[in-house]
C-alpha cells in the first residue's frame, strides 16, 4: 500500500472518527449509568448550531466547542428529567430529543446560513511532517481529535479504576446495591446523563466549527445514530470506543478507495455496516461466557424500595 | 449487660396501598445487645427495619438515636448515624467483583479504590471466618458466599446498630454457629444488633430480648432468658404451634427416576455436580441436604431440563432424559417447584389465573382451537385457589400482589394439580412463615403418599429430617452419603455439610 | 413495596411520587387533553417571544390535520399504525426493534419486485401476492436479529439498527442499478434518475376520491388490529410473548422455545412493518425511490409506545402523530414560518405527552420535609 | 394537591397564555397581506431552506419573485418528500394556491397524479420529464459551466489527476461530469478524472472522506456535486496541512468566500430568472392550465439562469488568473494560440450567444470517444461522430462517460 493511502486511511480514521468517538464516549457514561438516550443526533445538532453561532459571533472557535458542549448538557436535562426523575419510556423521551433538537438547530441556524467561520482551529501546520508515513497523518489532527483519543483513556481509566467510575457503573448495574450504601442514583443518573449530552454537544460543535467550519443545516447526518451502534459495539468501554469509532471512520472512508473496480458502490457502502454486525457477533461469540453485556439496569428507571 | 437505650422507635406507621404495614409500632434497642425481631413473614419485620434503615419514610411515629429524633431520608443518613443492615435480597452488583462491591460504598480513595479495600476484607475473614476471594465476581459466588460480602460491607460502615435480616437462612448449622460468634463478639465490643428471623431456636440461642410481631404490630417485647419457644411461637403465630407432618401410610414402589454418574458444570464452567447417582422410587420422598452453592442449584437444573448435563444419565420411568428440554419434561411428568419462586416461578405482571396455567397454556382444556378458554382456565383457578387456600381477592388480579407464602402456594397448586410423576422441590419453605409452611409440608408428604416421587432441596435439616424418606447430603458436588432420618445426629450431619464422609463420621463417632 | 421516592432537596417541598393503582377511563382522557394543554402553554411562550400569534399558530397545526386534511392524515396513519402494530407487539416481548425502518424497506422492494416479475398478472392476483411478499420480506428480514439474539446473546438494537442501514443500500443498488426507471415519455426513453418505473398500474390501490387513502390500507389495518388483540390475549401464543416480556426467565423455566417463539414474534412484528412498506408503495409512493423509507419506522416507535398494547389506543396514536405530521405542513403554509417550529412543536408536543403518562401512572405529592 | 387540582392549573395557565397571545400578538403578523393578491404561489421543497445547497437556491428565486412581484403572493413547505407530496399539494390547494412548484425529482410522480386529478392548478416541476397539459417543467443545467471549469481544471492540474465527487450518477450528473472531462481534455489530453460516488445529495462526512481519498490517489483538483461546501473546505484544510496547492470548483451556491484559496471558479444558479418569466407569462394568461404539455425550460448560459464562478459577478477567482493567462492552448475550432483564461472567456462568449456557437457535446474535428455508465473503461467506442452535436433528449438520458474519464465508481 502506498503511503499516500495509509496516510489517508489513518487521516480519515481520526477525522470522522473523532465526532463519532466524543458522542459515544458520552453515551458509555450515559448508559454505564443506567440511562439509555437515543437523543444524541438532537444533542449532536443543538451543540453544533450554538457552537457555531457562538463562534462566528464572537470569532472565538474554542468558546463556540465551549458553549456547544454546554449546550447539548442543557438539552440533555431534558431527557435526564424525563427518564429519571418522571421515569417514562427512556426509548419514546430519547427520540423526541431528536425531533426537538434538530428542530431548534433549524430555527437556530437560519441567520448563519452559508456563513462560514474566520477562525477556526487547526493542528500542527508542517507540511515536512505530514508527508511521513503513519505519524505524519496523525500529527496534522486537530487539538479536539488528540482530546478524544486522551478522553477515551482518561474515561476508560476513571470507569474502571476509580472511585467514581465503580459507583457510576454500580448504578447503571444495580442501583438499589449503590443506593443501600447511601450512593445517591438519581444524581448519579443525572449527571452521567448531562456528561452524555456534554460530549454530544461537544461532538456537534466540533462537527460545525472543526470539522467543517460553515453553516449548512442537518450537520450532523444521521451519526448520532451511528454514536448508538458504537456505543453497544464498544460494549460500553471507552478504550473500545476509541478504536470502534476510528475504524468505523477508517471502512466507511476506505470504500472510496475500492470504488471503481468493479464492486457496486452500494455494496461498498453497506461495508461498515456489515463489519459492525460481523464483528458484534464474534465479539458475542467470545464474551458469552464473561457475561459482558449491557448494563443490567439500562432504561430502568429506579424506583427506591423496588426491585 | 445491658446498656443504655441508644435507638428508640416510636408509634411507627406505614401504609401501602392496601395494607397497614407497620401498625403504631414501638421499638427500643440498648447498647451492647442482641435484640431478636421476631415474626411471620408479612408480619412487618423487614418494612420496619426498612424505616430504620431509611429506605421508607414512616407516614407517622418518629425514630430517636442516642435520645435525638433524627430523620432518616435515606440510607446514606442511617449510614452517617452508624446503622448497616445486611437484607435479605442481597444488594449486590452481579458483575462486580467482591472487592469493586465493597469499594462503591467504602472506598475512600478515588484513585486504586480496591487497594483501599482488599486488605481490611481479608483481614475481616480471618477475624470472623467470613472468607471470600476479594478478586472473584460475585456471579461467581453462592449465596452463602454472598452474604459474607454483605456483613463485611456492614463492618466497613463501621455501625454501631447492625440489622441482620433472616441472617442464617443460607448458612450450614456450623456456619451458623460461627455467626452467633461473631455476632456475640460485636456485642462485647459494644455494639447492637437487631436479629430478624423467624427461628424460634436461633431466638433462644442468641438472643438478649426479642420483640415478636405479628400482622403489623408489636405483640410483646421480653427478655430472652425469661421465655420459652413455646411462648414466642404462640406469641409470633397467635396460637399454639406444633411441628407436626401428618405422614400418611404410604407404599414405597418402583423406580421412577434414576440418575447414573451425572456431572454438571457452573456458571463458571467448573464441575458442579461430580458423578453424582441416586434412584427415587414410586412414594418416596429422597432429600438433599447441604450449604447453598454445593451443587444443589445446578443438580436440580440439570433434572428440570435447565443446564445441559456433561456426562451421565438421567432416566425418568426407563426412558433417557437426559438433556431433554424442560417443556418434554413436564409433559413427561416432571414438575419443578423452583427455587427462586418470584424471579422464576410467577409472571408477576400477569394473574393469578394465567399463572396458574403456565407451562399448560398450550394444552387442553386450555385452549380451544387457536384460542385460550379463559373460562375453563378461570374456573380451573379459582378451584385452585379454593383447594390449596391461596389468599388472593380474585384469579384476576397481577401474581406480584400475592404475598410469598401464597406465591409458593400458587407454584405448589400448579405443579402439583397435573398429577405429576416427579416432583422436584428446591427449598420450598425457604422464607415462609410457620402456616405456609407446615400447610407444604403436609401436602408434600401428602403428594409422596399418593404416589409421586420427590425430591427435595433444603438447608432446613429439620425439613429434611420430617420429610425426607432417604436423604443425601451434599457437599463439593458430591454425595458424602445417603442415609435416613433418625440414623444420625443434626451434629454428625452438619459435619456432613462440611464434608466429612459418611464412614468418616460414623468411624469417628 | 414501592415507595415514594424524592428527586429535590433544593425546594421546601419533598416530591413523592405514588403509583396509581388503578387509573379511571375518564382520567386518562384529562391527563391527555392536559397534555395537549401543557404542550400549547409551552408554544403559547415561544411563539409570543417570537412575536408570533399563537393561536393562529395552533389554528393552523390541527384545525387542517383534523379537520380539511383528515383523509391525508388518516392516509399518513395507516401505513404508521401498521408498522406499529408489530413494534408494540415486539416491545412487549422486550424485542428491541429499532429496525422496522428496514423491515419496511425490504417489504416494499419485495413488493416492487413481484410487481416487475409479473406485470400482466391481474389485479386480485397481484394485489395479493405484493402484499404477501411485503409481508414475508420483512418477516424474513427480522429474522437475524431474533436468531442472533437468542442464539448468541446479540443486542437486537444494534443488529436492527445496522440492519435498516443495509436495507437502504440494498435499496440504492436496485433503484440506481438493476430497477433504475426506463419508461417512454414523449417519445424518449428515459432513465438513469433516481427513480423506478411505477409499479403496474392494477397493483395501484383504490383509494378514496383524490386523497391517498386507501381503501384496502383502512381494512389491513382493522384486520391487524383485531388479529393483535386476540394474539396477544386471546391465544397460547400471545401468552408466550408476555411471559417472556414479563419475566424471561420464568420463560425458560416453563420449558419455552425462545428460538421459535422470538423468531414467530418477529415474522409477524417484521411481516408488518413490511406489509405496511408494501401498502406505502401500493397505495400512495407507486414508485421505489432513494427516500422511500423517510423514518417511517421511527415515528411508529413513538405510535407503538404511545398506544401501549391497546389496539384502540395504537389507532389513536397513529392517527394523533400523523395528525401532527399533516399538520406541520399546513403550519409552514399558513404561518410562513420555516419547518423547524414544527420540529420544536412536535418535540415539545411529545415531552407534553410523556408527562402526561407520567401523571397517569403516578400522584404526585407535595410534603414539606 | 391533587392531580385535578394540576389539570385546573394547568389549564388556566394555557387559557391565559392563550389569550394574552390572542390580544399581545401583533394582529395579521405572520400574513402580511396589503392588498388582494391575485396569484398565489406555492414552492414545494425537498430539503431545508437552509442547506445552503438546492433548496437553498430555489428559496433565493422564491425571495426574488415574491419581493418584485407586487401582484404575487408566495409561500413554501420544507422537507417535503415523495411520500407525503401528494398530501401537501392538496393542503396547498385547498388554500387557494393556483400555481404550485415541485422543486424536486422526488416530486415528479406525485406532481403527475396531482395535475390529474386537479387539471385546473398550474403545476411546475423542477428536473423531471413527466409534463401534462396543466404540467410544465423547468431546469437550470450547468454543464455548459462545467466545461469551462474542466478548461481551468485542466489547465492547473500537476499530477494529471482530477476528481470529481458526485452524489449520484443521474444523467445530470452524468451529463456534468462529461462536460467537465470534455473540458480537461481540450486543454490537456494527458489528464484523467476520476469519479467516487457517495449516494447522498448531502452527507459532509461522506463528501470529506470521498474528497481525501481522491487526493490519496493522487488528484490535486477536485470538483463535485453535493448540497455542502465541504469538498472546498477539505481541500482548503489539507493545502494548509500539507502546503499542496489545491484547486476546487464552488458548487451551487456562492462558495468562493468559504474557501478562497482553492475556489478557482464554479457553478452558480439563478432560478429567479426561471421563476420570474413563468410567474409572469401565468399572470399574464400566456401559460394556463391547458397549454404547458410542452413546456420545458432549459436554463442555461445564454438564458442567464445560470452564471460561472464561485461568486456571483466573478467568473474567475482573482488569484488564479495569471496562473491560467500563462498557460497556452490552441483553439480547436480556429487553430489559434492562446492562453486558457482567454479561451474560457471566448467560450462563456460564445455560450453566452444566443446562437450557441458552441457545445460541448459537438464533436468538430474528431469524435468524442466513450464508455457506457454499465461497462468498463476499456469499452470505448464512437460516441459522438464528428459533425455530430447531442439532440436535447440525448442529453437528458446521457448514460456514458468520456474517454479521459477512467475510474468511476459503480
Amino acid at each position: 500500500m502506498n503511503v499516500q493511502i495509509l496516510n489517508f486511511i489513518i487521516y480519515q480514521a481520526m477525522k470522522s472518527g473523532t465526532p463519532l468517538l466524543l458522542a459515544t464516549l458520552g453515551e458509555i457514561y450515559a448508559e454505564r449509568a443506567g440511562i439509555l438516550n437515543l437523543g444524541i443526533e438532537g444533542m449532536m445538532a443543538f451543540g453544533a448550531v450554538v457552537g457555531f453561532g457562538v463562534a462566528y459571533t464572537t470569532g472565538n472557535p474554542w468558546l463556540g466547542l465551549l458553549l456547544g458542549a454546554l449546550a447539548g448538557a442543557l438539552i440533555s436535562l431534558i431527557h435526564a428529567f424525563f427518564s429519571i426523575s418522571l421515569r417514562v419510556n427512556q426509548v419514546v423521551s430519547g427520540l423526541a430529543l431528536v425531533i426537538l433538537g434538530l428542530g431548534i438547530h433549524s430555527v437556530m441556524g437560519k441567520p448563519y446560513v452559508g456563513q462560514k467561520l474566520s477562525n477556526t482551529i487547526t493542528g500542527i501546520i508542517s507540511p515536512s511532517l505530514a508527508q511521513i508515513p503513519v505519524v505524519g497523518s496523525i500529527i496534522v489532527q486537530d487539538p479536539i481529535a488528540f482530546l478524544g483519543l486522551a478522553l477515551s483513556v482518561v474515561l476508560w481509566y476513571v470507569l474502571f479504576k476509580t472511585k467514581y467510575g465503580i459507583i457510576l457503573r454500580s448504578v447503571g448495574e444495580n442501583p438499589a446495591a449503590a443506593d443501600a450504601l447511601g450512593i445517591n442514583v438519581y444524581k448519579v443518573r443525572y449527571l452521567a446523563t448531562i456528561f452524555g449530552g456534554l460530549m454530544a454537544g461537544l461532538a456537534g460543535a466540533y462537527l460545525s466549527i472543526i470539522f467543517r467550519p460553515s453553516w449548512t443545516e442537518g450537520i450532523t447526518a444521521g451519526m448520532g445514530w451511528i454514536a448508538i451502534a458504537l456505543t453497544i459495539f464498544s460494549l460500553w468501554n471507552p478504550i473500545h470506543a476509541l478504536w470502534a469509532s476510528y475504524f468505523f471512520g477508517a471502512i466507511s472512508a476506505s470504500q472510496y478507495l475500492l470504488q471503481g473496480k468493479g464492486i457496486p458502490v452500494d455494496i461498498l457502502g453497506m461495508m461498515p455496516y456489515i463489519f459492525t454486525l460481523v464483528i458484534v457477533v464474534i465479539a458475542s461469540l467470545a464474551q458469552l461466557k464473561k457475561r459482558i453485556g449491557a448494563p443490567e439496569a439500562l432504561a430502568v428507571p429506579y424506583v427506591r424500595g423496588q426491585s | 449487660m445491658a446498656g443504655k437505650v441508644i435507638l428508640e422507635m416510636r408509634g411507627i406507621v406505614k401504609r401501602f396501598p392496601g395494607v397497614v404495614a407497620n401498625d403504631h409500632i414501638d421499638f427500643d434497642l440498648r447498647e451492647g445487645e442482641i435484640h431478636a425481631l421476631l415474626g411471620e413473614n408479612g408480619a412487618g419485620k423487614t418494612t420496619l427495619m426498612n424505616i430504620l434503615y431509611g429506605i421508607h419514610q414512616p407516614d407517622e411515629g418518629e425514630i430517636l438515636i442516642d435520645g435525638r429524633p433524627v430523620k432518616l431520608r435515606s440510607p446514606r443518613d442511617a449510614i452517617a448515624l452508624g446503622i448497616g443492615m445486611v437484607h435479605q435480597h442481597f444488594k449486590l452488583v452481579e458483575k462486580h467483583t467482591v472487592a469493586e462491591n465493597v469499594a462503591l460504598g467504602y472506598a475512600r480513595r478515588v484513585f486504586k479504590p480496591l487497594e483501599d479495600v482488599k486488605g481490611k476484607i481479608l483481614e475481616y475473614g480471618e477475624r470472623y471466618g467470613l472468607r471470600v476471594d476479594p478478586d472473584a465476581y460475585v456471579w461467581q459466588l453462592s449465596a452463602g458466599e454472598k452474604q459474607r460480602v454483605e456483613i463485611i460491607k456492614a463492618l466497613f460502615a463501621g455501625a454501631r446498630i447492625l440489622i441482620l435480616d433472616e441472617p442464617t437462612s443460607v448458612l450450614t448449622p456450623q456456619e451458623s454457629e460461627e455467626l452467633f460468634h461473631i455476632v456475640k463478639k460485636m456485642r462485647e465490643d459494644g455494639k447492637s444488633i437487631i436479629f430478624i428471623t423467624h427461628k424460634l431456636r436461633e431466638v433462644m440461642e442468641v438472643g438478649d430480648r426479642a420483640t415478636v410481631l405479628r400482622k403489623g404490630k408489636k405483640v410483646a417485647t421480653l427478655e430472652v432468658s425469661k421465655t420459652n419457644p413455646r411462648e414466642l411461637a404462640r406469641l409470633m403465630v397467635g396460637r399454639e404451634v406444633l411441628f407436626e407432618i401428618e405422614r400418611p401410610e404410604k407404599e414405597i414402589g418402583e423406580v421412577v427416576l434414576r440418575v447414573e454418574d451425572l456431572w454438571v458444570l457452573n456458571d463458571k464452567g467448573l464441575p458442579a455436580v461430580r458423578g453424582v447417582s441416586f434412584e427415587i422410587r414410586k412414594g418416596e420422598i429422597f432429600g438433599i441436604a447441604g450449604v447453598a452453592g454445593n451443587g444443589q442449584r445446578e443438580l436440580v437444573e440439570a433434572l428440570t431440563g435447565l443446564r445441559r448435563v456433561e456426562k451421565g444419565r438421567i432416566i425418568l420411568m426407563g426412558r433417557d432424559v437426559t438433556n431433554a428440554d424442560p417443556g418434554t419434561l413436564f409433559a413427561l411428568g416432571v414438575s419443578h417447584i423452583p427455587e427462586e419462586r418470584i424471579k422464576m416461578g410467577i409472571v408477576p405482571n400477569l394473574t393469578v389465573m394465567e399463572n396458574m396455567i403456565l407451562k399448560m397454556e398450550w394444552r387442553q382444556p386450555f385452549r380451544k382451537g387457536l384460542f385460550l378458554d379463559f373460562d375453563t382456565i378461570q374456573s380451573y383457578s379459582e378451584e385452585r385457589v379454593r383447594e390449596f387456600d391461596i389468599y388472593t381477592p380474585s384469579v384476576r388480579v397481577p401474581a406480584r400482589t400475592l404475598s410469598g407464602g401464597n406465591i409458593q402456594k400458587l407454584i405448589l397448586a400448579r405443579e402439583i394439580s397435573v398429577s405429576p410423576k416427579v416432583i422436584i422441590a428446591a427449598h420450598p419453605t425457604y422464607g415462609l412463615d410457620v402456616a405456609a409452611t407446615e400447610y407444604i409440608r403436609n401436602r408434600l408428604a401428602k403428594e409422596a403418599a399418593g404416589g409421586a416421587a420427590i425430591f427435595l432441596i433444603s438447608e432446613e435439616l429439620d425439613e429434611i429430617f420430617q420429610l425426607s424418606d432417604r436423604f443425601a447430603v451434599m457437599f463439593n458436588g458430591e454425595f458424602m452419603g445417603v442415609v435416613r432420618p433418625g440414623e444420625l445426629t443434626r451434629e454428625e450431619v452438619g459435619l456432613m455439610m462440611m464434608g466429612k464422609r459418611l464412614e468418616e463420621v460414623r468411624g469417628g463417632a | 413495596m414501592p415507595d415514594g421516592t424524592r428527586f429535590a432537596r433544593i425546594l421546601p417541598y419533598r416530591v413523592r411520587l405514588e403509583p396509581r393503582v388503578e387509573v379511571p377511563r375518564t382520567f386518562e382522557i384529562q391527563v391527555r387533553i392536559l397534555a395537549i394543554l401543557l404542550s400549547l402553554a409551552i408554544m403559547t411562550i415561544v411563539f409570543l417571544s417570537l412575536h408570533i400569534n399563537p393561536i393562529s399558530a395552533f389554528k393552523a397545526m390541527f384545525l387542517y390535520a383534523f379537520g380539511k386534511g383528515i383523509l391525508s392524515t388518516l392516509s399518513r396513519a395507516m401505513t404508521l399504525v401498521l408498522i406499529a402494530i408489530g413494534l408494540s407487539m415486539a416491545f412487549r416481548s422486550l424485542f428491541w426493534n429499532i429496525g422496522a425502518e428496514g423491515q419496511y424497506l425490504v417489504g416494499a422492494i419485495t413488493a416492487f419486485g413481484i410487481g416487475r416479475l409479473f406485470p400482466n398478472l391481474s389485479g386480485y392476483a397481484l394485489i395479493p401476492l405484493m402484499l404477501l411478499g411485503g409481508f414475508a420480506a420483512g418477516a424474513l428480514y427480522g429474522q437475524l436479529p431474533a436468531i442472533l439474539k437468542v442464539k448468541l446473546k446479540v443486542n437486537e438494537v444494534i443488529t436492527t439498527l445496522m440492519l435498516n442501514y443495509i436495507a437502504i443500500r440494498l435499496l440504492y443498488y436496485l433503484v440506481y442499478g438493476p430497477w433504475n426507471v426506463k419508461e417512454v415519455v414523449g417519445g424518449v426513453e428515459y432513465t438513469g434518475y433516481a427513480v423506478t418505473n411505477n409499479i403496474p398500474y392494477q397493483a395501484q390501490l383504490s383509494t378514496v376520491g383524490n386523497s391517498t387513502l386507501s381503501y384496502a390500507m383502512m381494512g389491513l389495518v382493522a384486520v391487524f388490529l383485531i388479529a393483535e388483540y386476540l394474539i396477544m390475549e386471546r391465544t397460547p401464543l400471545g401468552y408466550d410473548f408476555k411471559v417472556i416480556g414479563d419475566n424471561p426467565e420464568a420463560a425458560r423455566y416453563a420449558g419455552m422455545r425462545f428460538l421459535r417463539l422470538t423468531m414467530i414474534l418477529m415474522l409477524l412484528s417484521g411481516g408488518l412493518a413490511g406489509l405496511a412498506g408494501a401498502g406505502e408503495l401500493m397505495a400512495n409512493q407507486h414508485r421505489l425511490r432513494p427516500g422511500f423509507a423517510s423514518g417511517f419506522g421511527f415515528t411508529a416507535i413513538i405510535i407503538a409506545w404511545l398506544g401501549g398494547t391497546n389496539p384502540i389506543g395504537i389507532l389513536l396514536a397513529g392517527i394523533f402523530i400523523a395528525g401532527i405530521i399533516i399538520g406541520g405542513y399546513n403550519f409552514q403554509i399558513s404561518t410562513g414560518l420555516p419547518v423547524g417550529f414544527v420540529g420544536i412543536f412536535q418535540g415539545v408536543l411529545l415531552f407534553s405527552v410523556l408527562f402526561g403518562e407520567f401523571l397517569r401512572r403516578y400522584k404526585v405529592k407535595f410534603e414539606r420535609w | 394537591m391533587n392531580t385535578t387540582g394540576w389539570i385546573t392549573i394547568v389549564v388556566v395557565v394555557a387559557i391565559v397564555f392563550g389569550l394574552i397571545g390572542y390580544f399581545a400578538a401583533p394582529k395579521g403578523e405572520t400574513k402580511v397581506i396589503t392588498k388582494p393578491p391575485t396569484l398565489k404561489a406555492a414552492f414545494i421543497y425537498v430539503g431545508d431552506i437552509g442547506d445552503y445547497g438546492w433548496t437553498h437556491a430555489h428559496n433565493v428565486g422564491r425571495l426574488w419573485v415574491e419581493q418584485h412581484f407586487s401582484w404575487l403572493n408566495t409561500t413554501y413547505v420544507e422537507n417535503v418528500g415523495a411520500e407525503d407530496a401528494r398530501q401537501v399539494i392538496e393542503n396547498l390547494i385547498s388554500q387557494g394556491y393556483t400555481v404550485i412548484f415541485g422543486t424536486s425529482f422526488d416530486h415528479m410522480i406525485p406532481m403527475k397524479e396531482a395535475a390529474e386529478n386537479h387539471t385546473d392548478i398550474i403545476f411546475f416541476h423542477c428536473s423531471g420529464y413527466i409534463r401534462r397539459p396543466n404540467m410544465g417543467t423547468y431546469m437550470a443545467d450547468f454543464y455548459q459551466l462545467y466545461y469551462l471549469n474542466g478548461l481551468m481544471a485542466g489547465a492547473l492540474t500537476k499530477t494529471n489527476k482530477i476528481g470529481y465527487v458526485a452524489a449520484h450518477t443521474i444523467p445530470e450528473v452524468v451529463r456534468h461530469i462529461d462536460a467537465f472531462a470534455l473540458g480537461i481534455k481540450e486543454v490537456n489530453p494527458d489528464a484523467k478524472v476520476y469519479v467516487r460516488v457517495i449516494h447522498a445529495w448531502y452527507d459532509p462526512e461522506k463528501a470529506q472522506s470521498a474528497a481525501n481519498a481522491l487526493l490519496a490517489e493522487g488528484a490535486d483538483v477536485l470538483a463535485f456535486t453535493e448540497d455542502s461546501p465541504t469538498v472546498l473546505q477539505t481541500l482548503e484544510s489539507k493545502m494548509k496541512e500539507t502546503g499542496t496547492q489545491y484547486y476546487g470548483f464552488s458548487h451551487y451556491s456562492p462558495m468562493q468566500d468559504i474557501a478562497p484559496n482553492v475556489t478557482v471558479s464554479g457553478q452558480l444558479v439563478h432560478w429567479e430568472v426561471i421563476y420570474a418569466d413563468i410567474l409572469s407569462k401565468v399572470y399574464a394568461g400566456l401559460y394556463t392550465n391547458t397549454n404547458l404539455q410542452d413546456v420545458d425550460y432549459w436554463g442555461l448560459l445564454d438564458s442567464g439562469a445560470v452564471e460561472l464562478g464561485g461568486k456571483p459577478g466573478v467568473p474567475i477567482n482573482p488569484k488564479f488568473v495569471n496562473d491560467l493567462k500563462s498557460v497556452t492552448v490552441t483553439d480547436k475550432l480556429t487553430g489559434e494560440e492562446l492562453s486558457v483564461y482567454d479561451l474560457v472567456m471566448r467560450r462563456l462568449d460564445q455560450m453566452k450567444d444566443k446562437q450557441m456557437v458552441f457545445d460541448p457535446f459537438e464533436a468538430y474535428n474528431e469524435p468524442i470517444m466513450g464508455w457506457p455508465k454499465d461497462g468498463s473503461p476499456e469499452d470505448l467506442q464512437e460516441m459522438i461522430p464528428v459533425g455530430h452535436r447531442l439532440t436535447y433528449h440525448e442529453r437528458l438520458v446521457i448514460d456514458w462517460w468520456v474517454d479521459n474519464v477512467v475510474s468511476v465508481g459503480e
